[in-house]
């Protein structure tokens, strides 16, 4: 029997990319003129930023066997008050910091109403803000979407690096770089911090996390600080992309950021996940879209084929790890 | 032990209910400095449940908890550990998705301290971990593997390294030679009184007369949720014991008849 | 008198519906009767809005304008309103209620201005692609089909029909792709102006404004403002608050016993940079 | 300390009951001379028995731990299909059997698509189902709504009996019977029987379950098919009372029921819950609607309140079930 | 039991790894009708890995099972169940949010049958689980409770209780004595001579010597997942089995001398 177990770690933590590059190759045999040129890849890239900002802080408070419903109406949140800022013409350092602070506050109200009201589960409070701070941004812009913001404030949604050797509209999106200082801030603190660590105990055990002195309330209190602040970067990325807060942004937003967490490897009971599995299951979701896009696939059709792929991209990675344990 | 000096710990007046159901009612005890106390009874007396309001997992109905002559409330597991006691649970409490090490080590990780952030150091949590497991002279194949894919036995083990890894005052042990082999029962006894040569109080809960026999310097019995008996360990015998376990004072030998020769 | 404005949305996202809410509070203003404005909370929830009318029934309101979200859904409860004696009429979307009378635009003789406008200013042949809205929906259909119709007749080139769901960061993503795949695409028609104005960020960092014409759909503010910036190229305007006027005026008029056409046109304007300032 | 067991014990698993009749009061206060008009009773009635039979299935999953989220599509391919059949000709009970039916068929293919690809959790599953059959329900229907059914197939959905006390539109619907007669089957098959009590355990332990003799995996399918059926029980009614079958039906109604099922005292991590509760959240919800509707809150408002009321209830609810129990 | 008749249950050659850990390798061993066989071993050795592939719950990576000279695989514990093999887990394996009377009867609810659904006699049950926990001397404060608001006690007796409710040709236990008080002990100990003297196999797996030599036929011994000793009991001693679970075999008394005087 061939069995090697570093290998077989290593594909049950990263083999998901496997997933990804196998996309990958199909989209490209399909539109092998379309799919590889640099123009469509910053696509995808610049197109998927927002997405990864909120699945990672999805993913912090799946970690705790959590969940939160309201990133979307964050997102919207986020940018309609910093659209406002802007318009209002509040100097750009401080319009730049009212999307990740909104999004912090809804985290705030989310992780303290959880905690102290004793709430079940986080789905009512979280279900409870999605509704209240949707409702919050429509009141605050009337229902119309305000545009115009300060070019400042638009930079790291909008710009991108194209190194000399790309043709426009084609580089390394500013947004990338966001996300990759994320994801690398993120992953340093979940494994290499004891707050990090204290986030998968609590997923997989509470009991075991209180009575090794955890202060569990405070930790997810600030679960869903970090996923609200995620929420309001992302807000802050997109609202820089289209140069506009609406909001009517982020509808169902929470469905596409919870299947990227799980389709990259999390588990919905808690405890288990990683950041780059993250990533890659949002790389999935980004890569059915564009090349279902790319290939002129109808709406309808669209909508049967993310489907099946979802799916069908999961059970590969389940018969993955299956192969890669012997038992 | 009393005297002057207070006793380590005191409980007065303590009364668990959960709904309906009495867990504890009016029991009072105390643990004196270096004592190694045991405390016995029957299935469902009431022993874990005691032990958790000592840890400041579950709070008390109704009594109060004194520590060295001060009254204190412990809010959660956090404070009773911030004051010294340390708890080996009787379900292990252990966060299965996790290694050994981080176990061991949750709550206090050697590293880095930054504010209220710890940069682990996960190297010497590792080494800490395998020197501290092998002091006790408990076997993994590795202190990398999550504890839910561990035996009984490993487990309980690193319930007690986790308990046993920093300086307590006080440590409580809920049965933990139940899932053990042999030679580890003799080990983590043999710590027992290692601990109470430096001066820790211990509490053990156990079944097993042996245990209670080899290393308690005094033994209280509970029956149905109260205090039953109570002796120093050289006062009494394993028969007398045995018959307070069951509800009995006095004559005993009929009773302990199947179990000992 | 109580008269209700059921609109499909709540201007959520769009400020059409803002202007028709505006026109029925201002008739109802001048009339003197209390206007009730309801709107489920997303175009999608038909659920909601079939509810909201009922609840407004049981309210014993004495007329309602409706913009229905799903017609053939609404269709029992305005059948109930009228059983009820409640004197109904639809407002921007046509019911299937017999003898119901309609205000609103024709949208797809609408997406069809727009069709023989790019047919006008682009030569025969060029490469155009169209934005859809959420093809699930009538209004989402017929701009779509007038569209399509419009600029297949006429001899250009549709490469490319993506929905974007009447979404302004959807009309963004899907315009990147599109132009990733037709490099050489010379005109964009978008079912809305949130859509249109996605399309033309994606042109402006790809850029390619100069050379891509974009027409949406609705000529809201943001967009009048962008043709006047010379960066849309027009739109087509529908004359929503006189949506909102005249279904409560028409509420008004049958509630006294008259008589209504079965469908009050309130017309479609083709908006470019020499009638835009009139939107802003 | 009075302390009545009995008492805690029926408030523990009932007591949600009394926030029902809680906001009722409030609400026939705001608006006396509406809320208790026959009429608007039965609205709430009707309005709220498709909600109640998507939640009661997805109760029966959420008792299991799992998730459906593709109880909306579900009911939406349901009512095209039976629309679509109903415009065919086919024979009249015929067509009532085709909602539930495909209901069950979309049951199906989650619950062994969940068991037999092993996938990680029920949401992907189900999130894959949730797409792919919207689609196909798109796909059937061109998108176009489709009406004109037969009287006969609305019946369920639209007749009430006015029991010649009350002037109509007002009277018992007939859909609340529909809801009533399932409510009490599921009760009775939960409590009363095997298979049910089984479903409760693999929630409270699918290893306890599975060593106790269970087949785990055919009452996990069992369960998914329960959902479907319901889902399309639920489209039956819905396409009566509309007398249309639309492919855009029951958008985001999976929310609502999980929303409902959690707020009427179900756990989300399996094992706990009762029917009734269930159908006191279904109310909850729906009053809430009913009571903003007649009380003509803005839409922007609606949201706001509804997300405050919603974490409001289930903290009373909290608050009660601790007051009941002395620790 | 041996010679014609071939042995109830036989285990050839299991091996079970799971990803880089063996946990057992070359097992062998058989347990005759009405034997009590006592497995012993140290903690980690494989002894609740073996129990549970014959139980069903875990397939054997390599090796077979043979059953009154058939072999025979076991998808499921339910299979296991159906041929007659019944299983206490080491960690009790019960549904925390049911009653005590509906873990018992899990599975194999009274009452009546339609078809694969059984219309459960709760009334029944209560009282079966009642009658049947009493005659286990186990002591609950109703059948009502919920196995997780039990002690360790409790909840072991539950487990012990589901797997003699009914007919077995075999019940496997693993550690079922650990978290019981001794009188309980003494119960369970006297049920296996009882089902013994039904013609009934048991497995028991102990640390406690006691327990091994108070009821058990034979004993073997696994080291390190395998097996290292076998011997019907009445040819062996205390110290020769405390021996072989520390993976020693003959001059054994300097190893045993700290528990045992
Ligand atoms: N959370 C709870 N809810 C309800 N009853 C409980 C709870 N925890 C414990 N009990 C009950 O309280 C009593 C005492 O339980 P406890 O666990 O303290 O017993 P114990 O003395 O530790 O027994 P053992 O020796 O079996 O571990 C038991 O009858 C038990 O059923
Ligand atoms: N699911 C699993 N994944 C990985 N390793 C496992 C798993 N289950 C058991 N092991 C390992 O297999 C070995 C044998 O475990 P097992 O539980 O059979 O021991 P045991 O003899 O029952 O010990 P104890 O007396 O402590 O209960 C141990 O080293 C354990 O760590
Ligand atoms: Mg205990
Ligand atoms: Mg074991």
């Amino acid at each position: 029997m061939l069995y090697n177990p570093k290998l077989s770690k290593f594909l049950e933590s990263y083999g998901i990319v496997l997933v990804v590059i196998v996309m990958m190759v199909v989209i490209a045999l399909s539109r092998p003129d379309v799919f590889l040129t640099p123009q469509n890849l910053t696509n995808i890239l610049k197109q998927n930023a927002t997405l990864a900002l909120v699945a990672l802080g999805m993913f912090v408070v799946i970690v705790t066997a959590g969940i939160d419903l309201s990133v979307g109406s964050t997102l919207a949140l986020s940018m309609v008050t910093l659209a406002l800022a802007s318009r209002m013409g509040l100097p750009w350092p401080v319009v730049l910091l009212i999307g990740p602070l909104v999004g912090i506050a809804v985290g705030l109200v989310n992780g303290i109403g959880l905690t102290w009201l004793k709430l079940p589960h986080p789905f009512i409070m979280t279900l409870g803000t999605l509704n209240a701070v949707r409702g919050i941004a429509y009141l605050v812009t009337e229902g119309a979407p305000i545009s115009g913001l300060q070019p400042e404030v638009r930079y790291l949604g909008q710009a991108y690096y194209d190194l000399g050797i790309f043709a426009p509209p084609a580089g390394i999106p500013a947004s990338l770089i966001v996300v990759a200082v994320c994801a690398i801030g993120l992953w340093f603190f979940l494994e290499k911090t004891s707050t990090g660590r204290h986030i998968y105990a609590i997923g997989g055990n509470p009991q075991a996390a209180r009575v090794s002195g955890v202060n569990v309330n405070g930790v997810l209190i600030l679960v869903y600080v970090i996923s609200g602040f995620m929420a309001g970067l992302g807000g802050l990325l997109l609202a820089g992309r289209t140069d506009s807060g609406f909001p009517n942004a982020g509808l169902m937003l929470e469905l596409d950021a919870i299947a990227a967490v799980i389709i990259g490897g999390a588990s919905f009971f808690g405890g288990r996940g990683t950041v780059v599995g993250v990533l890659a299951g949002v790389l999935i979701m980004g890569l059915l879209r564009n090349g279902l896009n790319i290939n002129n696939v109808s709406s309808f059709w669209q909508m049967v084929l993310i489907g099946v792929v979802i799916i069908f991209a999961v059970w590969i990675d389940v018969i993955r790890r299956r192969a890669a344990v012997r038992t | 032990m009393n005297g002057t000096a207070p006793p380590l710990l005191e409980a007065r007046g303590i009364a668990k209910y959960f709904g309906a159901i009495t867990a504890l009612h009016d029991v009072n005890f105390h643990v004196g400095r270096g004592e190694v106390l045991g405390v016995v009874g029957d299935n469902g007396a009431g022993k874990s449940t005691l032990m958790k309001i000592l840890s400041g997992l579950y709070q008390p109905s109704e009594g109060e908890l004194v520590l060295d002559g001060r009254p204190v409330r412990f809010a959660s597991p956090k404070e009773a550990r911030r004051a010294g006691i340390e708890m080996v649970y009787q379900d292990f409490a252990l966060a299965g998705n996790m290694p050994i090490y981080e176990n061991i080590y949750m709550g206090r990780e050697p590293g880095i301290k930054l504010g209220p952030l710890t940069i682990i150091d996960h190297k010497k949590a590792r080494e800490m971990a395998r020197s501290h497991l092998d002091n006790l002279h408990i076997n993994v194949k590795s202190v990398d593997q999550n504890t839910e894919d561990l035996s009984g036995g490993q487990r309980q083990a690193v319930a007690i390294a986790r308990a046993t890894a920093f300086h307590a005052q006080l440590v409580i042990m809920d049965e933990p030679t139940a899932a053990l082999a042999i030679k580890e029962v003799g080990k983590v006894l043999d710590l027992i009184r290692r601990l109470k040569d430096h001066g820790v109080a211990v509490i053990i809960i156990s079944h097993r007369m042996d245990d209670i026999f080899y290393c308690c310097d005094r033994v209280i019995a509970l029956y149905q949720g109260t205090n039953f008996a109570e002796s120093p360990l050289a006062a009494t015998s394993r028969n007398e014991v045995i018959g307070w376990i069951m509800g009995t004072k006095g004559h005993t030998e009929s009773l302990a008849h199947d179990r000992l020769q | 008198q109580t008269f209700v404005l059921g609109m499909k949305g709540p201007g959520a996202g769009n400020p059409f519906w803002a202007a028709v809410e505006a026109g029925a509070v201002a008739a109802g203003e001048e009339h003197g009767v209390e206007v009730i404005v309801v709107a489920p909370p997303q175009e999608s929830d038909v659920q909601a809005q079939i509810n909201q009318i009922e609840d407004l029934i049981a309210q014993g309101v004495d007329g309602i304008a409706l913009a229905p979200t799903d017609p053939n859904a609404l269709a029992p409860v305005v059948d109930s309103a009228i059983a009820q004696g409640i004197p109904v009429v639809f407002v921007d979307t046509r019911g299937t209620n017999e003898g119901v009378s309609f205000i609103g635009t024709n949208n797809q003789v609408g997406a069809a201005l727009a069709a023989e406008y790019m047919c006008e200013n682009l030569p025969e042949g060029a490469n155009v692609a169209i934005l859809q809205g959420l093809i699930s929906q009538s209004t989402g259909q017929q701009r779509a089909q007038g569209a399509h119709d419009g600029l297949s007749e006429c001899g250009l080139n549709i490469v490319a029909e993506q929905p974007a769901n009447w979404d302004r960061a959807m009309g963004l993503s899907v315009a990147e792709t599109i132009l990733a795949g037709n490099p050489g695409i010379a005109g964009i028609f978008a079912s809305n102006d949130n859509m249109a104005l996605g399309a033309v960020e994606a042109l402006k960092q790809a850029a390619l404004l100069d050379q891509v014409m974009v027409v949406g759909f609705d000529a809201n503010p943001d967009a009048a403002n962008s043709i006047l910036a010379g960066e849309m190229t027009a739109s087509i305007a529908q004359a929503p608050d006189n949506m909102g006027r005249f279904g409560i005026e028409s509420l008004i008029a049958l509630s006294n016993g008259e008589t209504l056409e079965d469908w009050v046109d309130t017309g479609t304007v083709l908006v470019d940079a020499s009638n835009a300032a009139d939107y802003q």
